[in-house]
């Protein structure tokens, strides 16, 4: 009881602490720019059509702008499929698959729900520079087309081969864009292709490009990464 | 420039040679040894008196230079060298590791000499101080391991205290360079040079053996590899002692800037080195006649000797000084000889616990000469350095009016009396053990070796004007007071005038005298065997511990046991135990294992910012 | 932002609060995994509330998707109950 | 078009590529690794020579990333700092590399070599990167691959230390965020160069400046392994794999350690007075690692609980940035410690090989048994102690001269106090491996001779050690350039925007 | 009174309290799952929230009062579409953001897996085998 309480003053503490430092920054104020510099997101805001011939601004940021942040935050997501895989990868080999079969409705589902997955993942990654979403969330939805049917057939499984060399692929795929980048522009990650029409499916560069890669690279993590988990937990 | 990098290279490719090469045959790491020892004196006999400079940090010039102190000290360090490489020509059984840290050894002690700024001394110094490690470390660990860990930690602390010295003398002057350290030390604030100084002081005097820092030094002295003892002890605390030199009567110029109470003519600090220094030397020579071991009993011995050092030095006037630089030769000169006489012993014995060895004398005659002449000089008796030294010593404090401690310094000279008798009667006078029946000589590289030590010994025993005279030299380049009226064989000082060549050719002709009466008398005498005695009637037998040499000084220990019970010792073994405590402690405590803890730890740490922080809000 | 809209950011808000303390208070590990599932659907309409429908694309997806599933799983291979 | 970019896009590509070469040959992946990091290690050896341009004697260049120039796009920096920091973690990185050659890596293999080439890559970015947000991407990557390797053996206590470190890392991660979030809602800038501009003109509430520091300090603290943060620390030193652990201790700490100088030199500048912070943290951090190794009987975790200490005393150097002479001493220190402790663990998973018992008296006598091995590892041993003819001997006296020349005699006393323990820890370290006779089961154990790649890669990192710390100049060049990128500001602000 | 509440209703006051306040209490409540908690579960559902909060934190202050989502239209194109859009940026990094926080949990929990797996227990309590 005394460490909860404890616990709960210096929760208090910090909270106020927290509290104080963020009421510096006000909520919802016209973002102006701070010093002799553009504030960041208005100048983004401002040149992304002409500068990349993407319309969604965050996906013109995530990436191109920031592109580099997108490159770590899709290693993250390999190193977590990688590590995941590693760290669980003895512990698989004793466990027995359960045979218990899932409910009819389940089973039915999944077949129509499964392509609906697919098609809305690659839909959500392919426009991911017009409209909100992109290589992440179409990624785990196509993921989630194959949880759908790791739930739905015990017995499935997805040939482990095959996904990992789409996300190696993938993620070559990706480096390399970036490197064809630096080779022809000399930046990496350079924007070596056509800007095209704002607002058309075939725009922006390489962003689609890139979100197709991601797409295909998350989904095929998410769907390994799934998969491995599920693998050690049915021995119960 | 390149005399040095040859100077340098000789010695560090030899140890790199005697390293690599020194597992495939004993013969070549000895060789390189000899050969890079006797190069070095070459080089440095060509050196002369000079400065060179290195480029090796930041580009700023590291300084080397060699006056007549560094002539003076390098070459005692070459001489001493030299004999343990020739001692060496007799121990294949060393590894070449202990050749080459050996050589490295040599090197970082002769650098010491000649560095002239604070980077390339405690380059030097270190060097000297962990090859020294290193070398306990080669030979065999098993039962060496408090002894050597205790050295290792003693002289880091030491150097640690030099470098905190070191540092707040650059921090104040701005300056690396020994003479630009001198030119601006006036400009030190007074509380800062004292507190330098007295670090530097406190860390060299770890290396000096001086008390209250001179607990490693009896154990690393005995535990060191037998042949390398005397250089050990000989050489290395000399560093110690030319450290304190440098630190308080060049560096700092004896605080004569610093207003400071004086005390029969000294600054206060002089006069608490003069009071260690006879508390050292007392107190050593004491617990010397106590032990059981040669080796210990030798190295209780060079404590104490460094406490005459520490002593002479306190008093810092003309005769002080010039007895502290020529007691620093000869107790180099005369332990060396000793430890390297022991190690004949313990290579042909394989002991050196006195109560199992005696009776010597017939095995090892030539030992027996050597140890006797090495102990006239210990005890300082006329016709040896010794007597020069101590002579000069005990006149410096006559001279200084410091009574007690003069009377602690003579003390101590009698205990030495007692301790280099029991050395010498227990290990060559008396019955010979059965076991020592078929023991030879030492070969001829041990008896070269004590001849060369004897040498300068008899010489500047008979001639001490000329000890003297390069003395003075020396300490007038330092602006030093110095002793100006000598001959060749006679000192004149304050008090008087000795002439070591009337004196010593006097005690010579009463020695040969007593030796005539001795083989007179002797005649008649009839040695008993080992076992020839009875104990309650009984006949006393091998495995019974019945020695003559055990307990050898028991009535005195019974007489001085109350003040054998303060002990150092106990008080650092104490703070060793709380140390490991608070360790414990932190340990469990930091280190606990629960991951939430740390997130406690980390969620604390928060708080305890946040909460400092807000104070400095505005 | 309408008052209307801050008024259900307001409830929603509340919402997740209280789902987030019903994830501290209950044993029932699945429960509190539902809870932390609710939190993060109502943290995405808090997202999409302030603009930024992207973000509540990928937190419905990935936060409220996959980390639930994540965590269902991990149920399914250790515990359920939270023992004390 | 050989750009600092290469060194972290080659690593990427090489560990996206991995299994592909498994495909090829169940062989190739185990060289993945020491060719990526060889060609990484050319690539920026062969980009050092721009450095040393300019009329300041050295140079900073910036590198845009798609094309956009800074504050608005991410920028790599290339100065003295960040490639010291860098040719600190590829040396390392190659070495552990080579000794990757002869050991079995826990099964996957594959995802090892991925994690392991990813580990490096993460922190190459974090000391390359001139975006905050930027170097919390890589900091992830770092941290989480770590994660990964601490709990790949699969034991029980792979898997403890794993979470620990977990627990403390992604907390620590996520203040860190915070404190870039609170910095951009008031700054509207990730930039480096002009986070640090705006706060030296005083665009930012003091408020927010002091959170941050406290935010900052605490979450990268934990990579740093500042004192309450680094309960981790021996955990995972004791349960990861060796050629994991060197990594560690030389790469993800240098990283962290960078990541710390960078934001509280550059970005809040050292005129707010967290350099007083970096002190008590640098000597608490001290004397709680050296006191912990003091009798610990296992050689992993008193090689932790060592690097503990080395890391406190460069904190504490660093502390010292009044002297850039203690900046100085701080940097070399954090070179010396990684290549000695690199060398160190190496060489310990040698000793061990074929045996896996770690304490002192199992592996007492190795000196006799694998004479080799134990000399490189007694090299890295005599390095960290700080003593004369190694590298860590200039550091040391580096440090606790800048300490004093910037006032700070007690700390100096008490880092002293710390490395007399050191000595006393070490010595009877020493003793164990040199003093007693090997056992029966480890003269078994597999021979040193087996392990020709590994010894090279060791050896290579002894020389530089020996080489170093011979000829100090051989380097200091850089480190002088390194200290002046970060005290410096406006060199820094300038190089990256243009004039101000 | 009355007054106060209609203060604190009014949309300048509740909006910061409503995001703010969610956001720290999120972190606060994460924070305290993860310092109370003894399960191992509990604490990588702690974490999350912590992630949460900072995230719900950053897209608050990227918000500007009536403002649209970043996605241009035509005629937004045409003038300064700073001026009609909120700030992009802070959604940028929480997208980023959500990817590494899913990216830790998975690793948090496979590693909880693996600590089931060989101590038998979740309470972290009992998992100090390494210790001193």
């Amino acid at each position: 009881m005394i460490r909860r309480l404890f616990v709960l003053v210096l929760l208090i503490i910090i909270g106020y602490f927290l509290g104080t430092a963020m009421a510096s920054i006000p909520f919802g104020a016209e973002k102006v720019d701070v010093g002799p510099y553009r504030s960041v997101g208005n100048y983004y805001v401002d040149n992304t059509v002409q500068e990349t011939g993407g319309v969604n601004a965050v996906t013109s940021i995530v990436v191109l702008y920031r592109g580099f942040d997108t490159l770590g935050e899709v290693t993250v997501l390999f190193l977590a499929a990688t590590g995941l895989a590693a760290i669980l990868a003895l512990t698989r080999e004793r466990r027995k698959l359960k045979k218990e079969k899932p409910s009819l409705i389940m089973r039915v589902g999944t077949d129509y729900l499964f392509p609906a997955a697919i098609v809305l993942g690659s839909y959500v990654f392919l426009h991911g520079h017009l409209t909100p979403g992109g290589g992440f969330p179409g990624g785990v939805i196509i993921a989630s087309g194959f949880l759908m049917l790791f739930l739905a057939q015990w017995r499935y499984k997805v040939d482990e081969l095959g996904l990992k060399i789409i996300e190696s692929l993938a993620g070559m795929t990706y480096v390399t864009i970036g490197l064809i980048g630096l080779f022809k522009l000399g930046t990496f990650l350079g924007n070596f292709l056509g800007k095209g029409t704002p607002g058309a499916l075939l725009s922006a560069g390489i962003i689609p490009v890139i979100y197709i890669v991601i797409g295909i690279k998350v989904g095929s993590e998410m769907t390994g990464l799934l998969q491995n988990l599920r693998e050690t937990t049915e021995n119960e | 420039m390149m005399k040095l990098l040859y100077f340098i290279g000789c010695f560090s490719g030899g140890a790199l040679l005697a390293f690599l090469l020194g597992s495939f045959s004993p013969l070549l790491k000895k060789f390189i040894t000899f050969l890079a020892v006797i190069l070095g004196a070459v080089l440095f006999a060509t050196m002369g008196t000079s400065t060179y400079q290195l480029s090796l940090l930041f580009g700023n010039q590291v300084i080397f230079g060699i006056d007549t102190l560094t002539q003076f000290m390098v070459w005692m360090t070459l001489g001493i060298a030299f004999i343990v490489s020739l001692v060496l020509w007799s121990h294949s059984e060393l590894s070449p590791t202990f050749f080459a840290l050996f050589l490295l050894n040599v090197l970082g002690t002769v650098l010491i000499f000649m560095s002239r700024d604070i980077v390339s001394f405690f380059f030097s110094w270190e060097l000297m101080s962990w090859t020294a490690f290193g070398m306990i470390l080669s030979d065999g660990w098993e039962k060496k391991r408090s002894a050597a860990v205790k050295y290792f930690m003693w002289s880091a602390a030491g150097a640690y205290m030099v470098l905190i010295g070191f540092s707040i003398l650059f921090a104040a002057t701005s300056a690396i360079r020994f003479e630009n350290i001198v030119m601006s030390v006036g400009r030190v604030s007074h509380g800062w040079l004292i507190t330098a100084i007295a670090f530097l002081v406190a860390g060299f005097g770890v290396k000096a053996a001086m008390m209250p820092f001179h607990v490693w030094a009896p154990d690393a002295y005995s535990e060191s590899p037998h042949p390398f003892t005397g250089f050990f002890s000989g050489i290395l605390s000399k560093t110690g002692v030319y450290g304190i030199f440098i630190a308080f009567f060049y560096l700092a110029a004896r605080l004569e800037a610093v207003p400071m109470l004086r005390v029969h003519g000294t600054s206060i600090f002089g006069y608490i080195m003069v009071w260690i220094g006879a508390i050292t030397a007392f107190g050593a020579s004491l617990i010397a006649v106590h032990q059981e071991y040669g080796k210990k009993l030798l190295a209780w011995s060079s404590v104490s000797q460094l406490g005459y050092i520490i002593f002479a030095f306190g008093i810092a006037d003309s005769l002080g000084m010039t007895g502290a630089l020529s007691h620093a030769l000869a107790h180099a000169l005369f332990k060396a000889l000793l430890f390297t006489i022991l190690a004949g012993v313990i290579m042909r014995t394989g002991t050196d616990h006195m109560a199992s060895l005696g009776g010597l004398i017939k095995r090892m005659p030539l030992s027996f000469i050597f140890a006797v002449v090495g102990g006239l000089a210990l005890a300082g008796i006329p016709m040896t350095i010794g007597f020069t030294s101590k002579w000069i010593i005990y006149e410096a404090g006559i001279n200084g009016g410091y009574i007690f401690p003069t009377t602690l310094i003579f003390a101590a000279s009698t205990a030495a009396f007692l301790y280099y008798y029991r050395f010498v009667y227990s290990i060559f006078l008396g019955p010979l053990h059965e076991e020592h029946q078929n023991v030879k000589e030492v070969p001829a590289t041990y008896w070269i070796s004590y001849i060369l030590l004897a040498i300068p010994i008899f010489y500047f025993g008979l001639y001490p004007g000329k000890l003297v005279g390069i003395i003075s030299t020396i300490l007038q380049s330092y602006n030093l007071p110095a002793l100006t009226t000598y001959t060749a064989t006679s000192v004149t000082t304050p008090l008087g005038t000795f002439n070591g060549m009337v004196v010593g050719l006097g005690f010579g002709a009463a020695l040969i005298v007593g030796l005539i009466v001795y083989f007179i008398g002797g005649r008649v005498r009839k040695a008993a065997s080992q076992t020839d005695k009875y104990l309650a009637g009984e006949v006393v037998t091998n495995e019974f511990e019945l020695h003559y040499s055990v307990d050898f000084y028991r009535f005195l220990e019974r007489k001085l046991s109350w003040l054998l019970k303060i002990s150092a010792q106990k008080f650092y073994e104490f703070i060793g135990e709380l140390i490991r405590f608070v360790a414990d402690i932190n340990r469990k405590m930091f280190f606990c294992g629960n991951g939430q803890a740390y997130l406690y730890y980390m969620t604390i740490v928060l708080t305890i910012l946040i909460l400092s922080i807000w104070r400095i809000k505005p | 932002m309408a008052p209307f809209v801050l008024y259900l950011s307001l409830a929603l808000a509340i919402l997740m609060i209280v789902g987030a303390i019903v994830v501290v208070v209950t044993k029932d590990l699945l429960v509190a995994v539902i809870a932390s599932a609710v939190v993060d659907l109502v943290l995405a309409i808090l997202f999409y509330i302030l603009q930024a429908p992207d973000v509540a694309i990928t937190q419905a997806a990935i936060g409220a998707g996959l980390t639930t599933a994540i965590f269902v799983v991990v149920l399914r291979k250790t515990e359920r109950f939270e023992d004390d | 078009m050989v750009s600092p970019i290469l060194l972290i896009a080659i690593p990427l590509f090489m560990a996206f590529s991995v299994p592909i070469w498994g495909l090829i040959s169940k062989k190739l992946p185990k060289l993945v690794p020491f060719f990526t990091f060889a060609i990484t290690t050319a690539i920026l050896v062969s980009l050092l020579p721009t450095l040393f341009s300019g009329q300041q004697g050295f140079n900073l260049t910036s590198v845009t990333i798609a094309g956009i120039k800074p504050p608005y796009g991410i920028n790599l920096t290339f100065g003295p700092a960040s490639a010291f920091f860098a040719l600190i973690i590829q040396l390392v990185a190659l070495a552990a590399s080579l000794y990757l050659f002869e050991y079995e890596p826990p099964e996957p293999a594959e995802k090892f070599y991925m994690l392991f080439i990813l580990v490096v890559l993460g922190a190459t970015g974090m000391v390359l990167t001139g975006d905050i947000f930027n170097m919390f991407v890589f900091l992830e990557i770092t941290s989480i691959s770590s994660y990964a390797l601490t709990a790949i053996n699969k034991t029980g206590h792979s898997a403890e230390a794993g979470f620990k470190y977990l627990l403390l890392g992604s907390l620590g991660s996520t203040l860190f965020l915070l404190g870039i979030a609170l910095l951009y809602g008031s700054l509207r800038t990730l930039n480096m160069a002009q986070l640090s501009l705006y706060i030296h003109q005083g665009h930012l509430d003091p408020k927010v400046l002091m959170a941050v520091v406290v935010l900052f300090i605490v979450g990268l603290g934990v990579e740093a392994e500042l004192l309450p943060l680094n309960g981790w620390v021996p955990d995972a030193y004791e349960a990861a794999p060796i050629p994991v652990v060197s990594i560690l201790s030389g790469v993800v700490a240098k990283a962290g350690l960078y990541a710390l100088a960078r934001v509280l030199y550059t970005i809040i500048g050292i005129e707010t007075g967290v350099l007083n912070l970096l002190l008590i943290f640098g000597i608490l951090t001290l004397l709680s690692g050296e006191l912990s190794a003091l009798r610990q009987k296992d050689i992993r975790r008193l090689l932790a609980y060592s690097s503990i200490g080395q890391m406190g005393l460069i904190i504490l150097a660093l502390g010292g940035g009044n002297s850039p002479m203690a900046m100085v001493g701080g940097l070399f220190q954090a070179f010396n410690h990684a290549i000695a402790k690199g060398l160190m663990f190496l060489a310990l998973g040698i000793m061990a090989a074929g045996f896996n018992k770690w304490d002192m008296e199992s592996l007492a006598g190795v000196g006799k048994a694998k004479p080799y091995t134990t000399f490189l590892f007694t090299i890295g041993l005599l390095s960290t102690l700080g003593l004369p003819l190694f590298s860590g001997f200039w550091s040391k006296f580096l440090i606790i001269f800048g300490l004093v020349h910037s006032g700070q005699v007690v700390y100096a006393a008490l880092a002293l106090i710390g490395s007399v323990i050191e000595v006393v820890y070490f010595a009877r370290l020493l003793g164990y491996l040199y003093g007693k006779d090997p056992s029966e089961e480890l003269l078994n154990s597999t021979l040193e001779s087996k392990k020709g790649f590994a010894l090279l890669g060791m050896t290579f990192l002894a020389a530089f050690v020996i080489l170093i710390g011979v000829y100090p100049d051989f380097i200091t060049n850089f480190i002088l350039g390194g200290t002046a990128e970060l005290v410096y500001k406006s060199f820094y602000i300038s190089s990256i925007l243009g004039g101000i | 009174m009355s007054e106060a509440i209609k203060t604190f209703f009014s949309p300048s006051v509740l909006g910061p309290e409503i995001f703010y306040g969610s956001s720290v209490a999120l972190f606060l409540i994460g924070l305290y799952m993860v310092l109370v908690k003894k399960n191992l579960v509990k604490i990588a559902i702690g974490l999350t929230f912590i992630e949460s909060g900072v995230n719900l934190f950053l897209i608050s202050i990227g918000y500007v009062w009536g403002k649209t989502a970043p996605i241009l239209n035509k005629t937004l194109m045409m003038g300064t579409p700073s001026k009609e859009v909120v700030d992009p940026v802070p959604q940028a990094l929480v997208l980023t953001a959500i990817v590494i926080g899913v990216a830790v949990t998975a690793m948090a929990l496979s590693i909880v897996i693996v600590i089931h797996d060989k101590y038998g227990t979740l309470n972290i309590s009992k998992i100090k085998e390494l210790k001193w």
